[in-house]
């Protein structure tokens, strides 16, 4: 199988050095972090967008303050962009950061908090604190510095705020784009796509705004040529296809569109709603809608209404909003009706972390309606299948009669990506709702006795006419009290999901088919993995991964798969006991997600590394967690 | 109208509908349950309106009431407790087309599906919501509802229901955009017909509260009222319920009230001495969120395909 | 291990055949099968009371029609009664029925569906349709007594409604004590109990009532000496221990008073009401009272307020009402509330069948809500466990500080039996709300290292201020955002359970400590599992079982039980896929819900058998299933 | 007052308490958040009114508002989106000695809480429920919720609200048993302190709206208002919200209202052309549950005891 990540050993041809001051990378993680509403996040995506334009691999992702407006120079206000740019494609946020723009350096701390940094990790400062007016302050610039610097990290003071004062009255508008020409001189780029880029943003506001943003692009790069004794350089490799650039939340949305739903039912939260704020910008143009309901149960059941009309439509939700939708997600699958519900997953239980990524939600959603409620779970592991997986979650529920869920989570949802430009066709597309009469011999659940499939009456065909209940029914959707029917129906219900699994390719193996160690993951861990088990293979280990997109049912061939390896381990972003750990001593202890499901069903004895860190799992961390496996394999 | 077969179709003959043509299981209700008065007043009116029956939908929740869709021969939605509106808010948002009633219970609609029945009257969807007002849970047997007077021993306040009712006429008239309120009994059934139609003919979501007789609970509440049509306050006006010589000879207690006058229509709901029958209010301007839902339906593929295309290429790197 | 069920091989001692047309029994199974409203449970409940007084034991049941009011002569429509009596202890409903007593024809269909009837049981039915004035109704009599017959039930007509009509001109309104005559003569006992219970329970109705229903009793129990040509005896064994006979609702009741809980918050659904019933009426004797909420939201969330002000309540549920909980649920492990959540299980998925028995929410409940939400579930097993699980419950919640879960269902709910009568002491009961000062030194959430306990500040307490919240938050309640705070407290909050399971015994088998066959199960299957197993050691079959009370956490010591067995499989009423079924063809099955759980746990490869019939399993059903087993094991 | 250790404690010294024993921590609202403005004269009152803090509860949902709690320094209790009522109502029943206020938004309140503003509004248990309404989702970033007016740019209708407002009032108002109806604004802390006190003396549950300024996304909406006193319709009575000289030199636009007049509270609250503030409604004999929950406090062990020994005595074989 193929690998996403590949890192050569030498530096990339036709890049010989050229200036010795030129340090050539196969990639390199930056970050901005600033006080809320100091632009950085703008700032970032702008990097990030020129660098993919000139064909470099790109992964960007936000860092959002917990408050709204939370106060200037606070620990917990960090408000920035994650930049990681690669000379082939970027399948994930990196490890720590290599180089940092620090607008203040309180912000820093809750980067440090996260883990985000390393000694070695370089960090351009604004010195504007070393003289500011207050005493305090200066003191306490004073003293991060001496900290970072006992921490190991390279910190490199810089002007950011005294040159952006020469060309703007009010520096915290500016120092965005100064950023930017800073960067660029940096990453030894030139400042033409910058310049088309800024006035392409800003080009509406008028000539002098464009002017002005030109005037701190240029002092930011022209401060860096003259000051700066060394750059940076990630060549790009030019481009052949068409791409586009969106986060997970856009995906969804367009994958939405694309999949021809004209219904979006939902009720706000974090961090599924910028989902919905971009339908709500957009579905009108394919002829929807988005509803916002006034609750998620009443969300999910507007959606239900609607399906069950005929046009199968979405909810999208979060944790919280997720357990309101259960009792409605339990009629969908007793009355089978088809229904699409996306959870963009965040830090539980309860409120938990709601800016914050976990993978937290899978056997809620397995198991979360009381009773047998047998459903379809996804889970995209890519921007790019955030997109593509709406297309097939929306005809699975179609064919399969039932509720999709498709688990996304905050480290999609917020992550920026470029990824080929999808063709978009027809049979993606929704068909119209069909009027044609319904042939009265067939029943309103005529099920198949091999796959549970049945076809569906809506309203308006003549002769289809039936009562949708979610009691016990029979084929007819009569209620039905009788031992023999429940028990059918059950199963009907039921085989539909081994119905889908014979369709399904054997889940693959990436790296070799047998060896020591095989990891098991899901979702947007993909990119890390990958990475991780990349580099142990590059060291000569034994180590392969098996990445799921399908969780219910579950891929073929598992159990197979895991007999050739001498140790399983499912790597998560969720809680699971620590076995290891000498105080725990029961002989229950309460494993990670996926590797609950798959103990149960292939009975292999899998462990886990699993963490909550509220972010995404950094590849080197995956690395060492495995290498720790390996090691003790082998001791 | 879509698909393919349609074309196929051989010239369609004219179709007449009879009642049987509504009449879907036989109805499982208590022998004197008002709920067959409702049944056969709701088929009436499909047979009068000859309503095709593939294009009525009977969306109801859980609850005796709740029943109801089974009983009809038309499309039906027999959903969660308290979560009819939601159900019938969707399936109206896309689907201008079809006929919908909504049957639903003094505890689906007055206590588990409060939010529901604010938030649906608000948006005032084209729909018949009628209240079965019991007083009581009747499927789950016997429990207080809101709308349970004081003092009634059910079972789960045997010493008697401790607070007065919640009248669902005042809160309805305290709702931001209603549209449509009215109260009837089901023991009336020139009345109940009356009010219903008018609820089919109202642009928006109409709201009937209906007195409901359940002999086999709470026979003590709604006895007196039958007995007693002086206990009951007719309703008349030009732009009101029509009621006819029958009904007005039986309720002698008559007000004329403009069912446009919405501070009145308050001060008659919260009257405690009598129980209002006929149009309290009616706005048949009132915003409708149905008419913002269903635009853009019929789009075609090909158009979609190509918006999509377009949005697409707003992302291109 | 001690067994429930002793079935001797010999007749009971002391009561050698004395009359010839007598015929002793270990135990039978009586039906009582009537139209709605002619009181055929008041029939039963007071001949399975005195049979209790005597000394039998006795397990009793309702048959509860589908509608409030069915029509007469229904097949829906079935009313009635079961009552299983015994030589000894009888702790399930028992197989098929011996004898039913029929009060028309039509009715009995329904119970023929519900499989309640073999070809040799016995029916008594009233024979006034006959020679009804309606010919169709005369000739539905004749078809199903034809069929009856087909079938291989012994049918004897009587004439109930004509020898009634003897007594009282209403033969509807007395049908019933006319058969509690005629049962005791059938089981050759004498009238005086059967007329102190009259007098006990028509006393207030006065004398004129009491006469009445004395006539029709011994009219019924003349009938019955005068025409039948045997007789049944089920010998008692009297009593020593004063016993109590109540539902399973009833007992959870009383056991919710017995915890000392004040405050109950429900909202009503079957079949979990008539708990809240019977605590509506009785809850202010202790000074507490019963809270009907708005919908089920509202009632965990008032329950939840009231635990946090000091008084841990209880909320009773079902299925869909539970499915509502999920998210207060998740609020109530986050924030660490004591809280006692009963869950009377129903058929699902969905509305379902609301008035019948399954097992299917046990998943649900360990999964439902989203993160990682540990919470403690218990199952009782009899009604006597149902009454004192409550005030195990309520302690759990609150040495563990959080939900604790009570799986019942529609079979302990409805069932009757004898119990000892529990020794209330005051040390069940929750002390008053502790308003004395707190120690400032405790934080609010002070985990103990080894065991995440700690212990709770009450409203009023001075020094005790904190914040509650289900944001990811420290020891001070304090809202926390870092990696290391979340990782830890989830850590806190999980070893709960493996400090809690540290305390549990080993789980227990009965039977042999190893063997061929080990069936595993949990909740109200316990008679029924019981019983099979008895019957086929007694045969000389290597079989045992394991009946689990803890599922969260589970009892320890499962997989060395499990391996000392070639064959473990669950019992369980829900749904799982058939392995064997040749069309399923797909490599992950979808278990049982206990099987789920021990094979993740335990790594053995448990299969089940698992039925929903909406009903009970019997035990000889059991027993066919295991036999099954066991013969695939030799063969 | 219960448990052991106040037998060993020393003599009790008088307590008095300053504005910074019901200080927690810092406010995180934006700067000009109408939040911080109610959050001051909520410590003020707590002060002036001496509430000892451990007596003190407040409970809230989740929203920006519903951070309320974390800026006392009182047992505090910050839930769930829209719960924060059930709880409320959780702790009253059972605590009638504690004091209670609770903070919601309007979307907290008037969307997902809907149906628990409705009934706790009839149960009219004792406590202050301030619902701070901006007219938007403020914690989630720009939504729209019920009382976004219409043509409001939020993130889920960048082209403008298609319905108009919910009015808290009108709804409240329409509750059978409402007690307590009144509506303040921020920015004016002599009629929000008057108005929170009235409240906080009010025997069952007070509703206040309070017009809440959110800066941050709906300054154009609050903005004029404040700018325009003649905007706001300031009720008068003498037993309305005691209005000093100062509040009626910048509200000009007044009205004598008796708080007593449901209806005519009914026609104020509709009114569509100005902003009423003060005292719409005053009930203090509605019924109150929290008298009936509150029955059989205080029992003993013991005698619970003997009570569950009698009941089981009518179980006995
Ligand atoms: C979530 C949920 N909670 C509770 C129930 C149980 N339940 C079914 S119907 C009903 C009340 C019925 O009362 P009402 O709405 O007045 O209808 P009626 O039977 O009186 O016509 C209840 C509580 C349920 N089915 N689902
Ligand atoms: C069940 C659930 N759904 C949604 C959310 C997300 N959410 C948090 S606060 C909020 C709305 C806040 O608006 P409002 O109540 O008006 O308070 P404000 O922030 O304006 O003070 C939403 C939708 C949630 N936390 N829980
Ligand atoms: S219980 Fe009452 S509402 Fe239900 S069917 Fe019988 S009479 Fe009608
Ligand atoms: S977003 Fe609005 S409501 Fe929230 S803190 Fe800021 S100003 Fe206040
Ligand atoms: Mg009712
Ligand atoms: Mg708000």
């Amino acid at each position: 199988m193929e690998a996403l990540w590949t890192e050569a050993e030498e530096t990339p041809a036709g890049t010989e050095a050229d200036a010795p001051h030129v340090q050539r990378l196969m990639q390199h993680v930056v970050e901005i972090v600033s006080d809320s509403g100091e632009g950085a996040q703008t700032a970032g995506q702008m990097f990030g967008t020129l660098s993919a334009k000139m064909g470099n691999g790109v992964w960007t992702v936000e860092i959002i303050p917990a408050e709204i407006e939370p106060p200037a120079r606070s620990r917990a206000g960090a408000s920035g962009i994650r930049i990681r740019l690669g000379h082939g494609d970027v399948s994930n946020a990196g490890d720590t950061a290599d180089v940092v723009v620090g607008f203040n350096e309180q912000v820093l701390y809750s980067r440090i908090d996260q883990g985000a940094f390393r000694p070695g990790t370089l960090i351009f400062l604004d010195n504007k604190w070393a003289s500011d007016p207050q005493a305090e302050i200066q003191e306490a610039y004073a003293t991060a510095l001496a900290d970072f610097r006992q921490r190991g990290y390279v910190v490199r003071e810089i002007p950011i705020d005294a040159e952006c004062l020469k060309h703007v009255s009010d520096a915290r508008k500016g120092k965005n784009m100064w950023v930017v020409g800073f960067l660029c001189a940096l990453y030894s780029r030139d400042l033409e796509l910058p310049k088309k880029e800024i006035a392409r943003r800003f080009g509406k506001k008028g000539a002098k705004i464009v002017e002005s943003n030109y005037r701190l692009l240029e002092s930011g790069f022209g401060w860096a040529q003259t000051n700066l004794d060394y750059h940076f350089d990630v060549p790009p490799q030019p481009e052949t296809h068409e791409k586009v650039v969106m986060n997970g939340n856009q995906a969804i949305a367009m994958g939405c569109m694309a999949a021809g739903m004209e219904v979006c039912a939902m009720y706000p939260i974090t961090p599924a709603t910028s989902a919905s704020h971009f339908l709500a910008g957009t579905m009108q143009e394919i002829g929807g809608f988005l509803h916002q309901a006034e609750d998620e149960i009443a969300a999910i059941g507007f959606a239900i209404g609607a399906s069950y009309a005929g046009k199968t439509a979405v909810t999208i939700t979060s944790g919280p909003g997720f357990a309101l939708k259960t009792e409605f997600l339990g009629l969908a699958v007793m009355a089978e009706i088809p229904l699409v519900v996306v959870v963009v997953q965040r830090g539980g239980p309860s409120t938990g972390l709601p800016t914050k990524v976990e993978q937290g939600d899978l056997l809620a959603s397995m198991f979360a309606s009381p009773g047998d409620a047998p459903k379809i779970i996804l889970a995209p592991a890519t921007i790019e299948e955030c997109f593509h997986f709406m297309v097939t979650a929306r005809k699975l529920a179609e064919t399969f009669r039932g509720p999709v869920i498709v688990l996304s989570d905050a480290n999609l949802a917020t992550g920026v990506q470029p990824f080929p430009k999808p063709e978009v066709t027809e049979s993606w597309m929704a068909p119209p709702i069909d009027q044609s009469p319904w042939d009265t011999t067939t029943k309103p659940y005529d099920w198949d006795p091999q796959t549970g499939l049945s076809a569906r009456p809506i309203p308006g065909q003549r002769g289809g006419n039936y009562v949708l209940t979610g009691l016990a029914h029979d084929e007819d959707s009569k209620v039905a009290y009788e031992s023999a029917t429940n028990q059918r129906t059950m199963a009907a219900r039921s085989r539909k999901l081994a119905a889908l699994q014979r369709t399904l390719k054997p889940a693959r193996v990436v790296g070799d088919p047998e060896g020591d160690l095989l990891a098991v993951t899901w979702g947007s861990t993909l990119g890390a993995i990958d990475e991780a088990v990349m580099r142990l293979r590059r060291e000569g280990e034994k180590v392969s991964y098996v990445h799921l997109r399908f969780l219910s049912p579950l891929e073929p061939g598992l159990k197979e798969i895991f007999q050739r390896f001498r140790k399983v381990m499912t790597v998560e972003i969720n809680y699971g006991d620590d076995p290891q750990d000498p105080t725990l001593r029961c002989d229950a202890p309460r494993f990670a997600q996926l590797a609950w499901m798959l103990r149960a069903q292939t009975l292999c004895d899998l462990t886990s590394w699993s963490r909550v860190p509220g972010g995404p799992l950094q590849p080197g961390q995956i690395e060492e967690a495995l290498r720790q496996q390996l090691t003790a394999l082998k001791g | 109208m879509f698909g393919l077969k349609d074309d196929w179709a051989e010239e369609e003959r004219p179709r007449h509908f009879f009642l049987e043509d509504y009449e879907g299981a036989i109805a499982r209700w208590c022998p004197g349950c008002g709920d067959h008065a409702v049944l056969s007043a709701v088929q009436r009116l499909c047979r009068d309106e000859q309503l095709p029956p593939e294009k009525t939908v009977v969306v109801s929740g859980i609850g005796c009431s709740s029943r109801f869709p089974h009983y009809m021969k038309t499309y039906g939605f027999h959903g969660l407790h308290g979560r009819a509106l939601p159900v019938a808010c969707g399936i109206r948002s896309r689907r201008p087309d079809v006929h919908m009633f909504v049957a639903t219970g003094d505890g689906d609609n007055c206590s588990i599906g409060t939010a529901h029945w604010v938030h649906a009257v608000r948006y005032n969807m084209r729909m018949v919501v009628m209240l079965f007002d019991n007083n009581i849970y009747g499927l789950t047997k016997n429990q207080t509802s809101p709308t349970t007077h004081r003092g009634f021993n059910s079972m789960t306040h045997p010493h008697g229901a401790w607070l007065s009712p919640l009248n669902p006429l005042s809160v309805t008239l305290g709702i931001t955009n209603a549209s449509f309120v009215a109260q009837t009994v089901d023991w009336n059934p020139i009345h109940l017909y009356a009010t219903i139609r008018e609820g089919f003919h109202h642009p928006g979501l109409a709201f009937i509260r209906i007195l409901q007789r359940c002999p086999h609970f709470t026979a003590s509440v709604f006895e007196p009222i039958q007995r007693d049509p002086s206990l009951v306050l007719l309703l008349e006006h030009g732009d009101g319920i029509p009621a006819n010589d029958t009904v007005r000879r039986i309720y002698k207690n008559r007000q004329e009230h403009d069912p446009s006058d919405r501070n009145s229509a308050q001060a008659i709901a919260d009257r405690g001495d009598c129980f209002p029958i006929g149009l309290l209010y009616r706005n048949r301007n009132a915003e409708r969120y149905d008419e913002i839902s269903a635009r853009g339906l019929g789009m075609t593929g090909a158009q979609k395909v190509a918006a999509v295309n377009r949005m697409l290429d707003r992302f291109l790197v």
